[in-house]
């Protein structure tokens, strides 16, 4: 099991819920779970967000492994100036 | 609108031109005569990235038209090497990383050259306020200072071995 | 990089990284050679002109472009109708470069035109009759969130009664009341929240409480050349464009999705550019360029006045703000709440969400909340601004914290050590920190000679810290081998600031050669796979990465045609010091071969020799910095000098650290603008009243000091050299650390920018008349 | 749009007197050319009075000095006399803008382009100046306070235009100074300017004042009463502050994007104190 949190505007559209235990081996898994879980983050998910795995920003890093020790973030996509 | 015809000379080259009366000379070097060094930041005189000297006296190009440039001596950021030789100031700017972007650095070269033919050994803040018609975004002014400061001061060893 | 497991051993020792070489394009730039937007000529080429709204807010009810047809010497005229919607399109993009059934903004394009010179061009847009219906409009951050607010997009809807609650008086003039349930249309594009904890527990640990309202005006990114390029689409439909922007393969797609051409049909060239700063990250003109062009069948060109840049890019938000923090004698912050308000003009995408994840991220918080509203109003589509959204939130952030140190009576710096983040520190946004150097800064901060100078009568000293996460992103380079032994390097982030002498360091490092024997270019985007834009303090760290492992790459292959030569497995043959040599005695005994030999025999070994390396780059790691400034105040006029300023920030490790104080003295020096004189002035009418360099006042070479850098490298373990972005977090510190010092300097607290001299003396007025009382 | 270049200040209001339309005089262009760019004005004849004859002097008149009207700033500031006899009119004319800008801007096109904001006019109103206005009729001097009448609008008739300014001979013992407040420290339009010129006699008595305010009224104000209060005092710091409070009563402002009408009846007292007490101390010498 991963724990998975999610932050700001995509907590909003988990109907306020901001951490789910999700079965998976990867960020697609973990992204493919969560859009099936909450329809309603699913076409922000499409659309790309950032993934945080121990303090590390990925943007989309679909087949990074990840275990049960990783901690796991996701973030709205950023873009910077 | 009749055209006008000019003959003037830029960087001590004889050069004719036909402009519209309300072109700018910078449209003119710019679009006319390609010389792109000159840069248009604003068009209205308020970033300098357009200077240029006329008679040795230092203006945005922008600022003046075509029509009134005959018969006047016209400096221009292309002129300033000589040769494949850098004016001291450019070869400064390089060593100082003195420009990042790049767009405004032939405007200040030109303003930065006319301050050291009048005022070999200016102060900062002198070199500052000379160059308050010059905007750069990228640098913050701090290595634009340093870099004419340092050229004065090479300038001036460099005389003072030359007359020894 | 993702599914790279091997363990990142940055060396502690350079050769030619650290060093500070002249730029490769330098004297290109010195004599005036350079090409940047609008240096470009086409034959045939023809002069785009694009025709604004002078309204605010307006419906289009009929656009009449004949009388402009017919004027002689005009090739082409364009409305929305010549920019149809396409399948998968981003319909704000397009209505953004094109306006639809509506005007949204002074300054937003309703039509454009092609013709043979600009006189004509400039004769046809007055030929253009456009039949308007003007709207009520709004241009106020807390005015548009109003519920009975004019409506830019019916299909925006909020549901208002739980906000009003929540963020009661903040939606100005309104307090809760009873409102009808449920969504409504609204101008209110998103509501985020970010934090952990117990806020009201944290605050009821609090000894001291500190709570104010900000509010700071949009500034423009101001790079002195305005937006330019050069489009030409033959009729064989293949496309080609010359264009100063950020991201060229971002060109590339966004042109061709809005305006339904083949990827591969449309090449774009990066010209050079002169400054971004987050500005040319998207497009405006070059859409329309390619449309007139396309309708012309001649290359035209269109760059942008001086007005139509600030009229109808993208400045950043303006903001409204309230910040609460609450302590504990000994300084500990008990817990931080935060609701910022950004308006991002005409569409949604205001920064708030990066400006809410920033405000606090320089602390260790046990109880934090921050919620962030996304507002449209009447104004130009925003556009990133060199940290989106932080630099506001840690002007009111780092007030409150510079505030509480003063009531208890604590140094600015210590009391920021006290609570600073570091490696472990779960962050405000949530993810926990790793290896950052903020602690580090604010100690060489404090040890700096500024921290000690002894003020004088009306001078103040300002501390504030700044956080950007930084990107990295898709990168893609390529290092071919001359047939000399020199390089040629072909990135596909356009150079902003320097990165092609880093990127050469970087690869001269890697293969142990001279810095001149490498060249480094920007490709075009026929030449290489897809580059995500320079954004985000993300090109020294990705293009770096990507160089570097390009060069690896390389040495892999020359080391394999140096067996071949030795007929000797590849393994026992090192690449050393630009060379390869045999790896230990046993590996045989061979004189080793420079980079030079290899190349010579390169097409008799295999032929050309190349490294490449892609990647999505992950691992950058966050900047974190301290400024420090003391500032004089006139106590008759407000006018405000900056008598110094100190800069200190973690650069992981500096490349070329020449530009990596350029970096911090340009950002500092764009945010002491910010704070003391740039703002977007809009009149009654919704009108832009400044846009210009005149009265759109950026700092001048006369209003700042010598700006002093230390460059702290705490190195990122994501990056090969540990390399972190330095071009962002310079500009979150200064609007916070100049107010801080302008507030000791008057002793009255600046919670509205830009802190411009009117506002200054009434401050100083008002505090005297309640000492006269 | 015609561009003519005459030679004689004849054959300039000749073709002035002639013209249709919008005619513009181009000397220094700083602020034309602005105005074309930005389509406010689209003129359709433009002449340009370089090539007239003496346009360009600096000539000793009756002890004072004559300025032709397209002698530059930069140029101005480089005339020894003329920067000993008036500093304050100096230091008006090369506060216009960028050191760009002093390279082609006039004090007669600053003048003449009627802005409220005018640097140099409240100096040359203080320091005396007249304006030599050449026309279809013979030529007149007026008094540089009459020439700007509203923003953008001066008293000229068709077919003049202002030749020159003289400088009349300061009286001994007298000084004057001119300060303005701008946002930045360079490249601003005046938010407020204050000039101040006076008089001491041997005893270091103020016997003559002038006061002149710029950008708190629809044109320069003259402020008499300001004046009156300096004359038969020692300018001392009670009389400065009295000084202070008429030129700020005088000012009658606007609110707009460069200042708050507040803002510069508060600075204009500021700057109109600290003007004089510089150009008393230019008076001691």
């Amino acid at each position: 099991m991963l724990t998975v949190k999610l932050g700001g505007s995509l907590a909003a559209k988990a109907g306020g819920k901001s951490e789910f235990e999700i079965e998976g081996r990867n960020v697609a898994d973990v992204l493919r779970a969560l859009g099936e879980l909450c329809p309603e983050l699913k076409p922000i998910l499409d659309k790309g967000v950032s993934v945080s795995i121990d303090g590390t920003l990925h943007r989309e890093a679909l087949y990074q492994p990840l275990t049960p020790a990783n901690e796991i973030f996701i973030l709205p996509r950023m873009a910077g100036g | 609108m009749g055209a006008v015809h000019i003959s003037t000379t830029i960087n001590g080259d004889t050069v004719e031109y036909i402009c519209r009366p309300d072109e700018s000379l910078l449209d003119v070097l710019r679009d006319r005569l390609g010389m792109t060094g000159s840069k248009e930041g604003c068009g209205t005189g308020d970033c300098g990235a357009c200077s240029v000297t006329i008679d040795g006296r230092l203006v945005c190009s922008c600022l003046v038209l075509g029509a009134e440039a005959g018969g006047h001596e016209i400096e221009t950021i292309e002129g300033m090497a000589d040769g494949d030789k850098l004016h001291p100031l450019q070869q400064s700017f390089l060593e100082h990383a003195a420009l990042q972007c790049g767009i405004c650095t032939p405007g200040f070269l030109i303003a930065a050259r006319s301050l050291l033919e009048r005022n070999p050994d200016p102060t900062e803040t002198e070199v500052r306020y000379w160059l308050a018609g010059n905007l750069c975004r990228c640098t913050g002014y701090d290595k634009i200072v340093r870099a004419v400061m340092d050229t004065a001061k090479d300038m001036k060893k460099k005389g003072r071995r030359n007359a020894a | 990089m993702p599914l790279d497991t091997k363990p990142n051993v940055i060396p502690t020792t350079f050769k030619t990284v650290g060093t500070r070489p002249v730029r490769p394009d330098g004297v290109d730039k010195v004599t005036g050679r350079a090409r940047f937007g609008a240096d470009m000529q086409a034959p045939g080429m023809l002069v785009g002109r694009v025709l604004r709204s002078p309204h605010a807010h307006a419906r289009i009810v009929k656009i009449d472009t004949s009388k402009a047809e017919a004027l002689p010497g005009v090739k082409a005229v364009i409305t929305s109708k010549d920019m149809p919607a396409q399948e998968g399109c981003d319909m704000d993009v397009l209505t953004n470069v094109m306006a639809r059934d509506k005007a949204l903004y002074d300054g937003h394009a309703v039509a454009a035109v092609a013709a043979v010179d600009a006189a004509v061009a400039r004769k046809a847009l007055k030929l253009i009759k456009v039949d308007y219906k003007v709207l009520p409009h709004v241009t106020d951050v807390d005015e548009a969130m109003k519920p009975d607010a004019p409506i830019l997009h019916a299909h925006i809807e909020h549901e208002y009664q739980q906000d009003l609650l929540e963020t009661a008086g903040h939606v100005k003039g309104k307090k809760e009341r009873t409102l009808p349930k449920g969504k409504r249309p609204s101008n209110i594009a998103g509501r985020y929240e970010f934090g952990h904890g117990d806020i009201k527990k944290g605050f009821a640990e609090a000894d001291v409480i500190v709570e104010h309202e900000f509010t700071t005006e949009a500034t423009h990114q101001g790079y002195i050349e305005p937006h330019a390029c050069l489009a030409s689409v033959s009729s064989d439909g293949w496309a080609e464009m010359w264009v100063c922007t950020q991201g060229h393969f971002m060109v590339r797609d966004v042109c061709a999705k809005l305006l339904g051409l083949d990827v591969s049909r449309l090449r774009v060239t990066a010209s050079e550019i002169g400054g971004g700063f987050g500005g040319k990250t998207t497009v405006f003109i070059e859409p329309v360029a390619l449309a007139l062009s396309r309708k012309a069948g001649k290359p035209v060109k269109i760059v942008m006045s001086r007005e139509e840049v600030f009229r109808a890019t993208g400045p950043t938000s303006s903001a409204s703000m309230k910040v609460k923090i609450g302590a504990k004698r000994d300084g500990t912050f008990t817990a931080a709440d935060a609701i910022l308000k950004f308006q991002g003009g005409a569409f949604p995408g205001s920064p708030v969400e990066m400006g809410a994840m920033c405000a606090f991220a320089c602390y260790d918080l046990r109880n934090v909340r921050i919620i962030g509203y996304d507002v449209v109003t009447n104004r130009p589509k925003q556009a990133a601004y060199r940290a989106p959204g932080a630099p506001m939130a840690a002007f009111a952030v780092e007030a409150c914290v510079g505030e509480l140190s003063e009531k208890l009576k604590m140094d600015a710096i210590d009391i920021r050590l006290k609570n600073a983040a570091k490696e472990g520190t779960v962050s405000s946004y949530g993810p926990t920190f790793g290896p950052v150097g903020l602690v580090e800064t604010l100690q060489a901060a404090k040890a700096h000679k500024n921290y000690k100078v002894k003020l004088g009568p009306n001078q103040g000293r300002g501390v504030a810290s700044g956080f950007w996460f930084n990107f990295g992103g898709q990168t893609c380079t390529t290092l071919n081998l001359n047939s000399d032994g020199t390089l040629g390097l072909a990135v596909g982030t356009p150079d902003i600031g320097g990165s092609r002498a880093s990127m050469c360091l970087m690869a001269a490092e890697e293969l142990g050669i001279a810095y001149d024997d490498v060249r480094t270019i920007v490709a075009d985007t026929g030449s290489l796979g897809y580059n995500d834009i320079s954004e985000g303090s993300r090109v020294t760290f990705s293009s770096g990465l990507a160089t570097i492992n390009a060069a690896r790459d390389c040495k892999k292959k020359l080391c394999q045609r140096a067996a071949m030569i030795w007929g000797i497995p590849e393994e026992a043959v090192e690449w050393k010091d630009g060379h390869a040599r045999p790896a230990g005695a046993n590996a045989g005994n061979f004189e080793p071969l420079s980079i030079k030999e290899l190349a010579a025999k390169a097409s008799g070994t295999g032929g050309p020799i190349a490294g490449h390396f892609e990647v999505n780059a992950d691992g950058a790691g966050p900047s974190f910095a301290t400024h420090v400034v003391d500032v004089e105040v006139d106590p008759e006029t407000g006018a405000m000098k900056v008598l110094r300023y100190l800069v200190v920030q973690d650069a992981g490790k500096a490349i070329h650290p020449d530009y990596v104080e350029g970096q911090f003295q340009g950002g500092a020096v764009q945010g002491i603008g910010w704070v003391l004189n740039e703002e977007y002035i809009y009149g009654a009418d919704g009108r832009l009243q400044n846009p210009g360099f005149l009265d759109y006042r950026i700092p001048v070479c006369s209003d700042v000091p010598m700006i002093d850098t230390v460059i702290v490298e705490v190195p990122n373990p994501g990056h090969p050299y540990g390399v972190r972005g330095v071009g962002e977090t310079s500009i979150v510190p200064p609007l916070a650390a100049v107010a801080n010092a302008v507030s000791a300097a008057m002793g009255v607290r600046a919670t509205t920018l830009p802190m411009s001299p009117p506002k200054v003396l009434a401050a100083l007025e008002n505090k005297m008349r309640k000492a006269a009382d | 749009m015609r561009y003519e270049a005459p030679d004689t200040i004849k054959a300039a209001v000749g073709v002035l007197s002639k013209a249709r339309g919008t005619s513009r005089i181009l000397a220094g262009g700083t602020d034309l050319l602005v105005q074309m760019r930005s389509g406010m004005l689209e003129p359709d004849l433009i002449v340009d009075i370089k090539k007239i004859p003496g346009m360009f002097d600096i000539t000793s008149e009756k002890g004072g000095y004559r300025i032709g009207a397209a002698v530059s700033g930069a140029e101005l500031g480089e005339h020894p006399k003329v920067r000993k006899f008036w500093p304050g009119v100096v230091e008006a004319v090369e506060l216009i803008g960028s050191t760009q800008i002093q390279g082609r801007a006039t004090m007669v096109g600053n003048l003449c382009n009627a802005s409220p904001a005018a640097d140099s006019v409240p100096a040359l109103i203080t320091a005396g100046a007249v304006a030599r206005v050449v026309g279809p009729k013979r030529a007149r001097n007026v008094p540089v306070e009459e020439i700007a009448i509203a923003p953008g609008k001066t008293s000229l008739k068709k077919g003049e235009f202002v030749a020159s300014i003289f400088l009349p001979k300061p009286k001994a013992r007298s000084g004057e100074a001119y300060l303005r407040f701008i946002p930045r420290t360079e490249m601003d339009i005046a938010v407020v300017g204050a000039g101040v010129s006076l008089t001491l006699n041997a005893k270091g008595k103020c016997t003559d004042a002038r006061v002149a305010l710029g950008a708190v009224g629809p044109r320069a104000i003259v402020v008499d009463k300001a004046a009156a209060a300096l004359i038969g005092t020692t300018v001392d710091k009670a009389t400065l502050d009295k000084l202070a409070e008429i030129c700020s009563a005088a000012a009658k402002p606007i609110d707009d994007k460069r200042g708050t009408k507040a803002f510069r009846i508060k600075v204009a007292g500021v700057l109109a104190r600290r003007a004089a007490a510089i150009a008393l101390k230019r008076a001691k010498g």
